[in-house]
């Protein structure tokens, strides 16, 4: 049993950290390069994407959400990969999403994907009054994934 | 014509007090990073800070909670102007180290009387705190200089200066040793480092005496803490390790001390208040009490 | 006077000190950058315990009804260049409790925010990020939320009474009134 | 375990085990005080927690006691069953001091009456004026569209058969 | 003329004790939380705790989300170790749906438990370092529990919030490399351990400010509802995993410590000897876990029904035990679902009665040792 007398040169020992090199990491110089691919894990959640042709807009993402964050929206850039497939495209509410990859879990043809992009922030513009404020941030956290992230693949169903 | 040349140098000494105080505070800081495994602000971070907290507005709260503050800057400020650094020697009266210690502690009581004004019970209860501590560390400080004075057989700073000169073995570091051992601990607690800063204590009264001072009030808090790193080491280095040919030697002698300072607040926490001051007054009065019979024996 | 501006604000920059206030679940995101693994204070950023003493009001997540009050009280102790950073889906747009009876939907309507962070609580990446854009922001002189506070406080102040000074029931009476003692 | 569940059985109420180190026993509503400090000397020491369901259909409040025996680790669970206009429920605070807290958040979230309960006051809601919230009948959804002014679309915008609503 | 006794202030009585607040905007508290104090110069007279200022209405939300929905909801009410709630959850689900999940899943789970235990237990020694000014142990204990939220990060894809555990196993299989990094972990935080004891335990200014402080004799500690590391640290030796074992933890060999004085020293102590006992947990897991599927299927969210029944599944987490109370009645969502968080009665029932006498410097300091958790009791 390692004993825990009262000694009053043990603290001394922390002081060898001083010659010793920080483990910080620098964020915007470095980054975290713990595993095989550098940045944040090969499985992280991050922001999500969407293969639309391969996606037949069946909503049930919208239904599984917890956060009710997904809305069908008709979008008309769309051709449907067969003649089931509706052209609704989920849109995801950033400021509702919980980051849980439910709906990439549910999602029958796999097509909804979460990549490993996690960065994004939004500043209000002066102009706008403070009544429209609300709804602009609220509009502008709210997206139709694609296929920007699609070359940095996170959270994917195996 | 000589008023308006000492005018001058004393605001020279002033304003090396205040940024080499503010140097030291950031250089302090990025070596408690260091021990903590990680890298800490740009040294100038304080420098910055100061310059921010000057342009934001303030909220006072009345005449007494300014008046209260600015003595706490000035006093330190006029004290400094007493402490021969290196060779600038501005009012080599014989009697300058009482002078010094009288308007340190006035410094403490202008800030008690302007932050306990400012109504907010953490003021009050960090204020009592810092006097009580005061108090702890002032009776074995006494005792030093009591032997240092009949150690030197002289009341002025610069005939102990002189009689130290000469090479590293007559300092009165190594005459004096338990004398020095017992300065350097009541150091420890002037400078508010970490085994007695229970006054400005976050975790517990929300930093204390600092809890309403926003804005330039802060900033003059922060000044009065980087004129006050500066003297008291200045003080040490002068009473100990026989003051400096020149100023940069000075400095370099005072960073010396600070870098012990800064270390012992890295790995300790702080004490309850008694704690603080009954240790302040078993083993550093002991030996200042020692020193003091050695040297009149 | 402008050059002055500019360096204030060039300075304001480099020293922001965040109010050491944890409001949500957010918070847990915050020791991590605050200590040696991501080491915030490399931006000059340092938790500070009083209202009176720090800058950034970071509201990390969901803010229940009773503390909104506490963090508007805080919010306007704080001295005049002050900015309130959002974090987390929680701040935009309600995130998962969009339908609990006791958080606030969208904090916009009751603080003025200067910077929303994307993220069912933010890394500790992007915290730091939102640090860097902070600076950027102060620097262009556009992060003003402490002035527009001050311009519609009457919309502000009108809607915080209509959460905290209820004087009749919310919802209307259900047909069978099961009125407990 | 079983010696438990025959005793309690002896007593003339229904106890089954639902696990190896747990068990639960209904006891109608005026012996709860009298089970309960009958567990407590048979070496039921600490109380866990006290829940309460509310089975909106048969209109009754079901209150849920939770002990624990650290002796022979086991675990009981005291139901009972209060009437649910106007509830009361006499308070446990005699027998656990700890029953105050656990009292006065579900006197908050359901509106139970505990007689003998010195501060019922509000715990967790400040300026709460409707009806308590954790009932069935209080609607959150309703309440937070009309308190935070805003307009939920549940269907998502897909055009699904109409959802099967519980109540 | 009789003088008056000392300590008899002439005032009346309105102004004995004057009001300080622990806020809610507070650095020695762990969270949104307030007490109010009515103080006595610098002892606490009275203490009113003021919850409900993290209160999100987490069982009215359970009720309106489906069985698997809920998962994404429940690691969110104990922020410092949120594995405890998903685990405790799906077993209560599973016990009630009469579903064995594999030995391999168990395995991943007591893992994935052991992994939150170990970070919640450097979590504990930050906030300790914070409330008494030790900075250095902030610094060193978060930024090593940084390292295991990595390897979070690489099994579940979130650092905090995992939403990894699921009615029926877990939702992804253990990736490859991961568990010689676990093995890499574990030997690096035993290496820690000695530098910690130094700079914490033998501290001899840590150690006067927490002896003594807060003393919680063993009977005091049961009527009190208290449980988890504090109990154990009042000498009572009570641990679900060796008491009732739920997962695999009758197949692992661990001890369980017992300090016994009761006091704030013996509480960290504990904490401190129960964390070597978890790396020797997830020692033997890394070892013993054998193949097999990760999870068995269970009928897609829309359509996956628990029979009617009510169940209370507790786990033993790092501040105590943490129970769920499911009641189910055979529909889509929950009936009605009671979280027992461990500070509960801690925080709002027991902190009058000790807290009453001590002084300012102490209250953070045993805030900390208890490991006051608010969001357990606001819920």
């Amino acid at each position: 049993m390692v004993n825990f007398k009262k000694n009053s040169l043990a603290p001394i020992s922390a002081l060898k950290y001083l010659f010793k090199k920080p483990h910080t990491v620098r964020y915007p110089k470095e980054d975290l390069n713990v595993f095989y691919l550098k940045g944040v894990s090969p499985r992280y959640r991050g922001l999500h994407t969407n293969d639309l042709s391969k996606c037949i807009g069946c909503g049930s993402c919208a239904k599984v959400c917890p956060a009710n964050a997904i809305m069908m929206v008709e979008s008309k850039d769309v051709k449907p990969a067969n003649k089931f497939a509706k052209t609704v495209r989920p849109v995801i509410d950033y400021g509702r999403c919980c980051f849980c990859g439910q709906c990439v879990d549910v999602c029958p043809t796999r097509s909804l994907q979460m990549s490993r992009e996690y960065i994004h922030s939004f500043h209000p513009k002066l102009s706008t009054s403070s009544e429209k404020e609300p709804e602009t941030v609220v509009e502008d956290f709210i997206w139709r994934p694609d296929q920007t992230h699609a070359d940095n693949p996170g959270y994917v169903r195996t | 014509m000589m008023f308006f040349l000492k005018l001058i140098q004393s605001i020279g000494v002033g304003a090396l007090s205040i940024s080499v105080g503010l140097l030291f505070m950031g250089i302090g800081r990025k070596i408690t990073a260091r021990i903590h495994r990680r890298y800490g602000p740009p040294a100038i971070q304080n420098f910055i800070d100061v310059f921010k907290l000057f342009s934001k507005n303030s909220i006072s709260h009345g005449f007494a909670y300014d008046l209260g503050i600015i003595a706490g800057t000035s006093a330190l400020l006029a004290a400094v102007v007493f402490l021969p650094v290196g060779q600038i020697n501005l009012f080599p009266a014989n009697s300058s180290l009482i002078m010094i210690l009288y308007l340190m502690t006035m410094a403490y009581l202008g800030m008690a009387m302007g932050v306990s004004s400012s109504g907010n019970p953490n003021a009050t209860i960090g204020i009592s705190r810092a006097l009580t501590m005061m108090m702890g560390y002032k009776v074995p400080f006494a005792a030093v200089i009591f032997s240092v004075y009949i150690f030197a057989r002289t009341g002025s700073l610069t005939n102990i200066i002189a009689a130290q000169s000469g090479g590293l073995l007559n300092w009165n570091m190594i005459r004096l040793p338990f004398g020095f051992i017992a300065a350097e601990i009541a150091l420890q607690g002037m400078l508010g480092e970490k085994p007695f800063d229970m006054a400005i204590a976050p975790a517990e009264i929300a930093s204390g005496p600092m809890v309403e001072m926003s804005g330039k009030y802060l900033g003059f808090g922060m000044l009065q803490h980087a004129v006050g790193i500066f003297l008291e080491t200045g003080i040490m280095v002068n009473l100990f390790m026989g003051g400096a040919p020149n100023v940069w030697i000075f400095v370099i002698k005072q960073f010396e001390l600070f870098f012990i300072a800064l270390l012992v607040n890295a790995i300790l926490p702080r004490f309850r208040v008694e704690e603080g001051v009954s240790f302040m007054w078993k083993i550093p009065l002991l030996l200042g009490v020692i020193q003091a019979l050695i040297v009149v024996l | 006077m402008s050059e002055w501006k500019e360096l204030a604000d060039y300075f304001r920059g480099r020293s922001m000190w965040m109010l050491h206030y944890c409001t949500g679940c957010g918070a847990i995101e915050l020791p991590p950058t605050m200590t040696s693994r991501w080491d915030m204070e490399r931006f000059g950023v340092v938790p500070m315990a009083t209202p009176r003493q720090a800058d950034i009001l970071l509201i990390t997540g969901y803010l229940s009804i009773k503390s909104l009050k506490r963090v508007v009280y805080t919010y306007e102790q704080m001295s005049a260049p002050k900015w309130v950073l959002g974090f987390g889906s929680c701040t935009i747009n309600g995130g998962i409790y969009w339908d609990s009876y006791s958080v606030i939907k969208r904090l916009d309507k009751y603080i003025p925010v200067d910077l929303y962070i994307a993220g069912c609580m933010p890394r500790p990446e992007a915290i730091l990020d939102s640090f860097v854009k902070l600076r950027e922001l102060i620097k262009k002189g556009e992060a003003k939320g402490y002035e527009k506070y001050v311009k519609n406080f009457e919309w502000y102040k009108a809607n915080q009474d209509k959460v905290f000074r209820r004087t009749t029931p919310v919802l209307k009476k259900p047909e069978e009134v099961t009125k407990s003692a | 375990m079983l010696k438990h569940v025959e005793k309690l059985r002896g007593m003339g109420l229904e106890a089954n085990p639902l696990k190896d180190w747990e068990f639960e026993v209904s006891v109608p509503k005026e012996r709860v005080a009298e089970v309960l400090s009958y567990l407590k000397s048979t070496g039921f020491k600490a109380f866990i927690h006290l829940a309460c369901v509310d089975w909106i259909d048969e209109g009754e409040f079901e209150l849920v006691y939770n002990l624990e025996s650290y002796e022979d680790a086991l675990q009981a669970v005291v139901k009972t069953r209060i009437p649910r206009n106007n509830p009361t429920m006499e308070s446990m605070i005699s027998i656990w001091g700890l029953c105050q807290v656990y009292e006065r958040e579900v006197h908050e979230f359901f509106g139970i009456e505990f007689v003998g309960n010195p501060n019922l006051k509000p715990f967790f809601l400040e300026n709460w004026m409707d009806i308590p919230p954790l009932r069935k009948d209080f609607n959150t959804l309703v309440y937070s569209e009309e308190l935070f002014e805003f307009k939920e679309d549940e269907t998502h915008g897909i055009k699904a058969p109409k959802r099967i609503e519980h109540k | 003329m009789e003088l008056r006794p000392l300590n008899v202030s002439n005032t009346n009585d309105k102004y004995k004790t004057y009001e300080l607040f622990i806020g809610p905007n507070h650095p020695g508290i762990s969270g949104n939380f307030s007490y109010v104090l009515d103080m006595e110069g610098h002892k606490v007279a009275n203490v009113t705790p003021d919850p409900g200022l993290l209160h999100r209405g987490f069982e009215k939300l359970m009720e309106r989300r489906l069985w698997t929905q809920n998962l994404a909801l429940i690691p969110r009410i104990c922020v410092p170790e949120p594995d405890v709630n998903e685990v405790a959850y799906c077993m209560g689900v599973e016990h009630l749906a009469g579903i064995e999940i594999p030995k391999h899943a168990q395995y991943i789970r007591v893992i994935v438990l052991e992994m939150a235990r170990i970070a919640a237990f450097l979590f504990s020694f930050a906030g300790l370092g914070g409330s008494t000014g030790l900075y250095t142990a902030p610094n060193w204990s978060i930024g090593d529990r940084d390292y295991i939220l990595d390897l979070f990060e690489w099994l579940t894809g979130g650092r905090v919030y995992h939403i990894y555990q699921y009615p029926g196993g877990v939702k992804k299989d253990i990736p490859d490399g991961w568990l010689d990094k676990l093995l890499e972990l574990l030997d690096y935080l035993e290496s820690r351990l000695p530098e910690y004891d130094n700079l914490i335990f033998r501290n001899p200014i840590l150690q006067k400010r927490t002896k003594g402080v807060g003393y919680l004799p063993a009977e005091k500690a049961i009527k009190n509802g208290i449980t988890g590391p504090n109990l154990r640290a009042s000498g009572i030796k009570w641990d679900i995993r060796k008491a009732q074992p739920y997962l695999v933890y009758d197949e692992l060999n661990f001890d369980i410590p017992i300090t016994g004085e009761g006091d704030a020293f013996a509480r960290t102590l504990q904490r401190r000897l129960e964390l070597e006992e978890s790396i020797k947990i997830l020692r033997q897991c890394a070892n013993q876990i054998p193949d097999g599927p990760y999870k068995v299927k269970i009928p897609n969210p829309f359509q996956f029904r628990v029979p009617a029944g009510s169940y209370y599944s507790k786990v033993e987490s790092s501040k105590g035990e943490f129970g769920y109370y499911i009641v189910s009645d055979g529909d889509v969502k929950p009936y009605r679902v009671y979280v027992r968080g461990p500070s509960y009665s801690v925080g709002l029932y027991y902190a009058n009665e000790i807290m009453r006498g001590m002084r300012i410097e102490d209250v953070p300091v045993w805030i900390h040792t208890m490991d006051i958790c608010p969001p357990d009791f606001d819920r």
